[in-house]
């Protein structure tokens, strides 16, 4: 029994010299035997693996591929592989391999079928069939489209169409509410501006540092800086501003020294008096 | 005209169909042979074609195929795409709307931002605004106006019905607060 | 046909000649408005075009003009010769063609031998072949199959006008498998 158990696509599809490029949506496929170096493939006349070697001794048959002698075939196969190594031509393995299996398909074919063998000989042989006419069916096909008219060649298009276009017209959206709220906003803008920017009634840091010099110069004791502003201040911004004018000035004052200022703690009151 | 007119004539159209340039009467010559009248040829073919969406047509002794131009709108049909206005031309178009004629220096200090190039533009686009006419005042500024397609738009019989901003205020819009004061921490003076 | 059908002619012939490629029914549509019955509207223009030298022609489902085939030789001279396929490249070229969507290892088990990196490429290249998704089994392979531009290189309305394809299939070589009712001619076996 030979040692050769490989189903025939596996064998077909293997060619050592490319087997480093693997494919993109594959796993490597497993060698069967060792990896021939590329210079040993060696294109036997314009065959294009053992595949188109079988086909080519086929069709010199001169039959139907239907009616082809799969027997027939592979002696001549055979043949020709013997012929090769007594010219000491260097054959690629693929080759080799198919020979093999083809030895092993003739004795299995030739000998009474073994009831458990797998695959069954005559569905290997059916399916060698079945690939060699696929493949003439496929290269007759393939001379079959090249004969038929061709743009570029028999037919032209034009060389240089204007092509087309879209223009994209714009539509602007925009609802009366959008508008309104705008015009809202810049209403509300401008309303706020006017808070910013109108000139306010305020105490001058000048007129706050005269006047609490003035009013620390009568008394020598402690007292809180709010009993020193004016009272009844009916427009509260001024009243702020006088307080903070106030402030400032009493910083002033103690800086050039004319008057102590002393907090008991944070918030708590301050008080001011006058250094004489 | 002989039999072999159809021949010329089909030959014809196709060298001038496939290339890349309007050909000469010598170009043709040697494309299709010294058929006959090539100008009579010529004149058969283009008449073949008046009716049709492509015709033949000669341009300074040369003659192409072109689509014919009243179906030009079918080879640049114009798509709608609705794009929403920026803000800043929501509020300039609300500006002109509430106070045109109006310049652009005075929709830019009522805005009280300058305003970028393309804004009054896109307005125009739209079809809401219009130039209108120039302020007889020094510099002769452009004024701005809103067009029928802007009462159109916004479903407006005249400019009349746009709220006043009496209206605007009830409805909410105006009463964007300004930030509060800080409170200052001074303490005595509340008490 | 009411009587816009002459006009819905002459816009689908102007938009067809001026298209850059070859257009589907979609295209057509977008550009010529929905009028009427556009495929009995496209076989009206064909048909009004087949004696001429441009002809109109459908092409996997999409439509252009190019020139009749049988006036080649009046055109030839003007192009340069098209590029010559490899043998492995035909052949991979039908392969995927008469069973598409095919995978890799798939077009190497019927040709017998490992693709060679350059040929799939240069079908790509070609615009004639593409990806088409990947098969849902182990490894999930990528598939192959040919494209509009193949129908329209070759002069394929669609790929049912493919050389042969019914009695391939009739003959159960476009299967994955052999048939298993086909007589076993072994020959010698017999005797």
């Amino acid at each position: 029994m030979p040692a050769t158990g490989y189903s025939l696509p596996d064998i077909l599809r293997h060619e050592p010299g490319l087997i480093s490029e693997d494919f993109e949506e594959g796993p490597p496929r497993s060698m069967p035997g060792a990896a021939a170096p590329p210079s040993l493939i060696l294109q036997l006349g314009s065959w294009e693996g053992p595949l188109d070697l079988l086909l080519t001794l086929a069709r010199s048959q001169k039959v139907d591929l239907a009616q082809i002698s799969i027997l027939d075939l592979v002696e001549q196969y055979l043949d020709f592989i013997r012929d090769a190594r007594a010219l000491s031509l260097e054959l690629a393995a693929d080759y080799l391999v198919m020979a093999a299996w083809l030895a092993y398909l003739k004795s299995a074919l030739l000998l009474p079928p073994e009831p458990d063998m797998e695959p069954d000989a005559q569905e290997m042989a059916l399916k060698l069939q079945f690939q060699l006419q696929r493949l003439d069916a496929m290269r007759d096909a393939g001379q079959k489209l090249l004969a038929r008219p061709q743009l570029g060649w028999d037919n032209f298009r034009r060389a240089a169409p204007e092509g087309l276009s879209t223009d994209i017209q714009s539509r602007y959206e925009c609802s009366l509410f959008d508008m309104f709220s705008a015009y809202g906003g810049i209403q509300a803008r401008a309303q706020h501006g006017v808070h910013v920017v109108r000139r306010r009634p305020v105490m001058a840091l000048d007129e706050a540092i005269e006047r609490l010099a003035r009013l620390l110069g009568q008394t020598l004791d402690w007292a809180e800086l709010a009993r020193y502003l004016p009272h009844d201040l009916a427009d509260e911004g001024y009243a702020r501003s006088v307080l903070a004018s106030s402030f400032v000035a009493t910083l002033e004052l103690v800086r050039t020294g004319r008057a102590e200022v002393s907090q008991g703690a944070a918030f708590s009151p301050i008080l001011i008096r006058g250094r004489a | 005209m002989t039999d072999s007119a159809p021949e010329a004539l089909r030959a014809l159209e196709a060298v001038i169909f496939a290339a890349e340039a309007p050909l000469g009467l010598a170009d043709l010559a040697r494309h299709v042979g010294e058929r006959g009248d090539l100008p009579e040829l010529l004149r058969q073919l283009a008449s073949s074609y008046a009716p049709r969406g492509i015709i033949l047509v000669e341009r300074g002794g040369r003659w192409s195929f072109q689509t014919a131009p009243d179906l030009a709108h079918h080879l640049r049909p114009t798509r709608e795409a609705v794009r929403k206005l920026s803000r800043a031309a929501v509020e300039t178009l609300s500006v002109i709307a509430y106070h045109e004629p109006v310049t652009r220096p005075e929709i830019e200090e009522i805005r009280g931002v300058a305003a970028s190039p393309g804004t009054l533009d896109v307005l125009m686009e739209a079809g809401w605004v219009r130039p209108a006419g120039r302020r007889e005042t020094p510099g002769r500024p452009l004024q701005y106006a809103t067009t029928p397609g802007f009462l159109a738009h916004f479903n407006l019989t005249t400019r009349r019905d746009l709220p006043g901003l009496a209206d605007l205020k009830a409805a909410g819009l105006l009463d964007r607060e300004p930030p509060r004061e800080l409170p200052l921490p001074l303490g005595g003076r509340e008490e």
